[in-house]
């Protein structure tokens, strides 16, 4: 997500923390808390209330009940699937490693070309014309191609990588770049050559940005490893799992397996998002 | 039960395959073999680079597979279309049936000629084809007995829940079978007489059939206008105007149903597992009318692949697990003792 | 250690033809001496510190410390930035400690020396603090520190207390004397405020509008601590800000829009 | 992409316009041009080269040399493809036509929701666990279980619909929660009440966070169609050509339908991009 | 208009308890006096103005303009900001008009009135300039401008200078004076600056460090405009700075880290 520069602004939260109806004391703050607790309770009663109603409304099968996925959800973690015979843990193990294995590689190759590409001029002349070609291919067009020439194992990693490998080259060129030149000024007052100003500066002020290309890119990959692994998997995969039960037609277990997908993506991205909060805390950049 | 293997070597892993990229896959080594329908198995063995372990006959004998299906709604409303597709493909059938008992007539090379175009394989590949598959329309008692047969081992792998039947109001398998399945309307097409006037020429019939599968090659030659004396296909002679559905055609039966059920298809060509997996758990409002062929698959093999004992921890592709062949599979395996894998 | 400015000119490109940053700068800084830079807005003051510290590169002139030449940056000349510039994820102490870390100063002796310049500014306890846990006059104290720690022969300051409030202002620039009493460093000390360079200076380079020359030069003999209030003070004061006020009103007339 | 709050920093532009081999006079700056025109140029010639080289070497169907691809390219715009009976033409529109009804759609929910959540803390409290449930599915998760529930024609907009209004909505609050409240603080001494701070202060301050949104979501906008359309799609696409493609073995025809989307990703993101700096310019964000 | 506050108090919730930004403020301001309010940082002043603006509501205590209490923001006080606060998708003109517009004048009224004050602060020929095409000193004025032309009875400056360099802010100072001449609207006026505050007011209020109290109050009763350096002006100031300095003093042991 972009967001603007702000600029200096004074240590006001945000404009509601001034206006009048959300001014609370102690004792109000709790009751404040609390609605939002009820309210929130609320809105996910009225939720599962649409959509049984709906379901029942719409009498398709292709919204069944919430009770029913809740029970297929449960089910796809105890019993083995007749057809792959895994169950739910084996196939969040699958899409799990692959999202891993194409990650692993996005880091060893984005990072140390956006520190080069953001560091060295020439390097960024180079590179980033051929970056520009590929960048602009969303990873997952490339599904059928390289499903069909690196395998069903290679390809969906493959397009991991692709996924995550550009944004995460992104954030790290933009950090090198983003760096604030009095930094490096102050950085060679004190004696600095080239390669300290690297070490030093460069790669400790980047780390923050790094983190944020990682959050990102994992979210991407999610989205990459479930299209792969519509087009193609072994090994099965949560994705593979989806289609097949679209294509045998419980619909219930498609759902469970969203649900599945929802909370995995959820625990990388807010792992992630903790890490990154963290780290960019650590190097000072609030 | 069904899935059950006795050793831990037995397994056998299975991959979803497209069957058209079967044959790679093979050369590429990622599979040992694939389990698939004509003309891949064909095109598989004529390459040289697999063998035919055994055709679908050796392990089902004759098997039913694909079925003409009708929604239902359009059926209510164009019940004379339908008769006239349907008695347009007992026509195309027959003739094909005709002409391959004389391999030497002009027909004969114009019916590979027309195979091969719209298989993208080459001619003796149609013909080896034509060698290993039953084409057919009729509905027997046979092949009744088979769609119970399937229907019940859908519900013991619980790809179909025990509840569903009920829920969608059929009291058993015999009962479903009975009521999805209808052979009144073949019946009644065989008396439609060809027609000069196009019945719906404003509002052509939706054909929906599976991409270069040889299976339903009674739909075309019924479609080719070169064949029939004149410039009219089969479907003009009998007064029906039609068109290839929207998004079609389609990869497998499957996605051929998901198009009936976002009403794209009036009356199409499939396998009968996918019209049965749909119909009772997605309430795809279908009716078999007409059968297309029995048999005409085959598991082709690595070449060094012989023996049963030659399957333990090998890969076979099947066309994807709603498939007659994916069925086929499992049940062949697992009555010999492998426990089956997804790989 | 004597710094030498001769001929010093500076030009920018610009998208068509360049800007002359600075003219002409002829300037000669005693050892030890504490010498404030004034001047209108984008005057190149702060162009001239950069070219010192080596930051920047002089279009034409020369600048010579204790007669030799110098280019590039070194650690023999030391600065503190307007904006603080501390490295966000180090510490007090590893801050201090920067140029020391270049140079492989072993640690306990970067230790000892990083602690001795942390005491120095008043920052004893605050050594394993982050930047941003800390005030704006405690940062500058460090930016302070870390210039010192370096041990260089000039400590180039660009209107280090700019962003600090007045208070705070007048406390620190108390300390700096205090400081530069005890190290006797040479300090060339950019400043906008007349008042600042009148307390601090040993003499006020006064720089014209741009393309800039030296305009004038003031010397100020009083004794520290000087007295704000005092009329020599007033005086110089005002003498210093008519003159100013005239350049920034031919300026103003000149540049806005 | 996430962007780090950059705080005040003077107008320098890098850290490398000080480094001293990037102090370049009038016509050195020509000369520096002129080399990175040269180096480009290398670059692209190299990456040809590369893969008309790979092409050769690996001798495989999956790999076809640019030469092929490029006339294929040209074909693809010329010729009716015998299986469909479309160019290419009548793909992109198919596929961008898509993204528009699937974009407008997101744009005309996401925006009203994101003011309401940014302004309202009910509204906020309200809606938020309904779209944290849903946030982290990935759009295209939810293919199989859309083309079928919804159609061929419908399930695809409804992907690109769920892929664009999440990023919109999340900017959209952003952008509201981002207003400095100064500014709210200005308007109400000159006498503004709640709905002209809305109207005149959070409304006009928005445009920027919004476009910003619709930059990102229009990226995986395209994610999502591609997608969708290898999944199911009726009336053509450019995935849709892909997957045919693909699925009768004419790789280089997949290249040529991979460079189309690469063009047209490039041109909507670009596009909306440029939009993006205008609006954010006359709007005072610079 | 006269304006009083009385018996004013503030306080904040925080995690644990609460933090008493004013314990107590009793203050009158006649009509069209030039008021300004001294303090140590943190002390309250902006809290001051924000209540008298109606941003912030007081815990306890009035505050009446012409022996009517009020509450809630409203037109009848317009307040300049430090940080400008400049509508930046708007131009000069739509700035300056903004208030306007909400009452729903005219659009040719509107013209006119918004002609007058961008000429009263010196920006004609800038009508339709966007805030980031101008300088700090230009912008500040477009505050003043929008503040005056919605013709409030009182004026509200939260260090309006505080960020610009030190000659504009000489010149800025002049104009205000110049303007408030012209207008003769009651104005209060917080800064940092002694000195500022010495040039400016009729009265400077003192503010103590929190839980903060009017301290003391300054009368200067010299014609304007005053000359720095006059000796009255320095003593004025040293006195002023000391009561301050002792105040920050005070803080600094008790609120650092
Ligand atoms: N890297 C650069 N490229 C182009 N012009 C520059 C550059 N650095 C400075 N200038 C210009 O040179 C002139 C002098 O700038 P400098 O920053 O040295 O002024 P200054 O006296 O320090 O101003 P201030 O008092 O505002 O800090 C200004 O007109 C500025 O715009
Ligand atoms: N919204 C708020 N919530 C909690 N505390 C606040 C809030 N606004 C101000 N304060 C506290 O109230 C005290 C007075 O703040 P105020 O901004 O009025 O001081 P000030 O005198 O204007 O300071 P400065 O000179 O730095 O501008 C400070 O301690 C501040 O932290
Ligand atoms: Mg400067
Ligand atoms: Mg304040």
């Amino acid at each position: 997500m972009d967001v603007k520069g702000s600029g200096k602004k004074k240590e006001r939260a945000s404009i509601f923390s001034q206006w009048p109806f959300n001014k609370f004391g102690n004792e109000e703050k709790w009751q404040q808390l609390f609605k939002t607790l009820v309210i929130t309770i609320i809105s996910l009663v009225a939720f599962l209330i649409t959509w049984w109603g709906l379901s029942e409304l719409a009498d398709t099968d292709y919204l069944p009940d919430p009770e029913t996925v809740f029970r297929s959800f449960i089910d796809t973690f105890q019993i083995r699937d007749p057809l792959t015979g895994r169950n739910m843990w084996d196939n969040i193990m699958a899409s799990l490693t692959r999202v891993m294995w194409g990650f692993a590689l996005a880091f060893a190759t984005a990072v140390p070309l956006g520190l080069a590409m953001g560091f060295s001029k020439n390097a960024d002349d180079f590179s980033k014309p051929v970056v520009e070609v590929f960048r602009p291919i969303p990873p997952i067009a490339w599904a059928p191609i390289m499903i069909l020439a690196l395998g069903v194992l290679l390809g969906p990693i493959v397009l991991v990588f692709i996924g995550v490998f550009f944004p995460l080259l992104s954030n790290v060129i933009f950090g090198v770049r983003s760096i604030d030149p009095i930094l490096s000024d102050a950085a060679r007052t004190l004696g600095a050559k080239r390669s300290h100003l690297f070490l030093k500066v460069i790669l400790p002020s980047t780390i923050p940005y790094i983190m944020t290309g990682i959050r990102i890119g994992l979210g991407i990959g999610w989205m990459c490893i479930v299209a792969a692994e519509f087009i193609a998997a072994t090994g099965g995969g949560v994705g593979q799992y989806i289609v097949f039960k679209a294509e045998v037609g419980r619909y219930d277990q498609v759902y469970a397996g969203l649900v599945v997908i929802a909370i995995l993506g959820l625990l990388t991205t807010e792992l992630s998002g903790y890490i990154e909060r963290r780290v960019s805390k650590r190097m000072g950049m609030l | 039960t069904f899935m059950q293997g006795d050793s831990d070597e037995k397994v056998v892993y299975w991959v979803a395959v497209a069957p058209i990229d079967q044959k790679a896959a093979l050369a590429a080594g990622t599979i040992d073999g694939a389990i698939t329908w004509e003309p891949y198995a064909s095109d598989a063995l004529l390459s040289g680079s697999a063998a035919i372990y055994k055709w679908s006959e050796d392990i089902w004998e004759d098997h039913p597979c694909c079925v003409v299906a009708v929604d239902q709604d359009y059926l209510a409303e164009n019940e004379q279309i339908v008769l006239r597709v349907l008695k347009v493909h007992q026509v195309a059938t027959d003739w094909i049936y005709e002409t391959i008992q004389d391999t030497s007539s002009d027909n004969y090379t114009k019916l590979l000629d027309l195979g091969a175009e719209f298989s993208q394989r080459n001619t003796s590949v149609v013909a080896s084809s034509l060698e290993h598959m039953i084409l057919t329309y009729e509905i027997t008692s046979e092949f009744e007995d088979w769609m119970e047969l399937i229907t019940e081992k859908y519900i013991d792998l619980d790809l179909i829940e025990n509840a569903t039947l009920a829920t969608r109001g059929y009291d058993s398998v015999e009962d479903f079978v009975d009521q999805y399945v209808n052979s009144s309307y073949l019946a009644m097409a065989e008396d439609i007489e060809p027609s000069e006037e196009i019945l719906n020429e404003d509002d052509p019939v939706r054909i929906g059939y599976l991409v270069g599968d040889l299976h339903q090659f009674a739909r075309v030659i019924a479609a080719d206008d070169t064949l029939w004396g004149g410039n009219k296909s089969l479907f003009e002679i009998y007064g029906v105007a039609t068109v290839t559905s929207e998004g079609g055609p389609y990869a497998n039966g499957g996605a051929e149903m998901d198009a009936f059920a976002t009403g794209l298809v009036d009356i199409g060509y499939l396998g009968s597992p996918p019209a049965i997996l749909k119909h009772l758990n997605a309430g795809v409002n279908t009716l078999i009318v007409g059968q297309v062929n029995t048999v005409g698959s085959a598991i082709f093999v690595d070449p060094e692949i012989t023996s049963l004992e030659d399957f333990y921890g090998k890969t076979i592709a099947t066309p994807g697990p709603s498939s007659i062949q994916h069925l086929m599979f499992l049940d062949y395996f697992t009555s010999n003792g492998f426990t089956v894998k997804a790989k | 250690m004597k710094l030498t400015l001769e001929k010093l000119r500076k030009t920018f490109p610009l998208d068509e033809g360049e800007l002359v940053a600075i003219e002409n700068i002829d300037l000669e800084v005693e050892s030890g001496e504490f010498v404030c830079l004034l001047g209108p807005s984008g005057c190149g003051k702060t162009t001239v510190l950069r070219i010192i510290a080596g930051l920047d590169t002089p279009t034409a002139g020369s600048i010579c410390l204790e007669g030799k030449s110098i280019s590039g940056s070194g650690s023999d000349r030391g600065m503190v930035f307007q904006e603080f510039a501390l490295f966000p994820w180090r510490t007090v102490r590893k801050n201090v400690e920067f140029g020391m870390e270049l140079k492989r100063v072993p640690k306990e002796e970067r230790h000892r020396i990083s602690q001795k310049y942390i005491d120095l500014v008043g920052l004893d306890g605050f050594e394993n603090a982050h930047p941003y846990e800390l005030s704006g006059g405690m940062k500058q104290r460090v930016g302070i520190a870390r210039a010192l720690a370096n041990e260089p022969e000039v400590l180039l300051m660009d209107e280090p207390f700019g962003a600090l409030d007045a208070q705070t202002r007048n406390l620190m620039q108390k300390e700096l004397l205090r400081i530069w009493q005890e190290t006797k460093k040479t300090v060339i000390f950019v400043t906008h405020s007349v008042d600042e360079a009148c307390f601090l200076a040993d003499r006020i380079v006064i720089m014209s509008a741009r393309p800039s020359t030296v305009s004038e030069i003031y010397e100020i003999r009083w004794p520290r601590p000087r007295d704000r209030a005092s009329v020599e003070f007033a005086n110089l004061r005002k003498q210093i800000l008519a003159k100013l006020e005239r350049m920034v009103r031919i300026e103003d007339d000149g540049t806005q829009r």
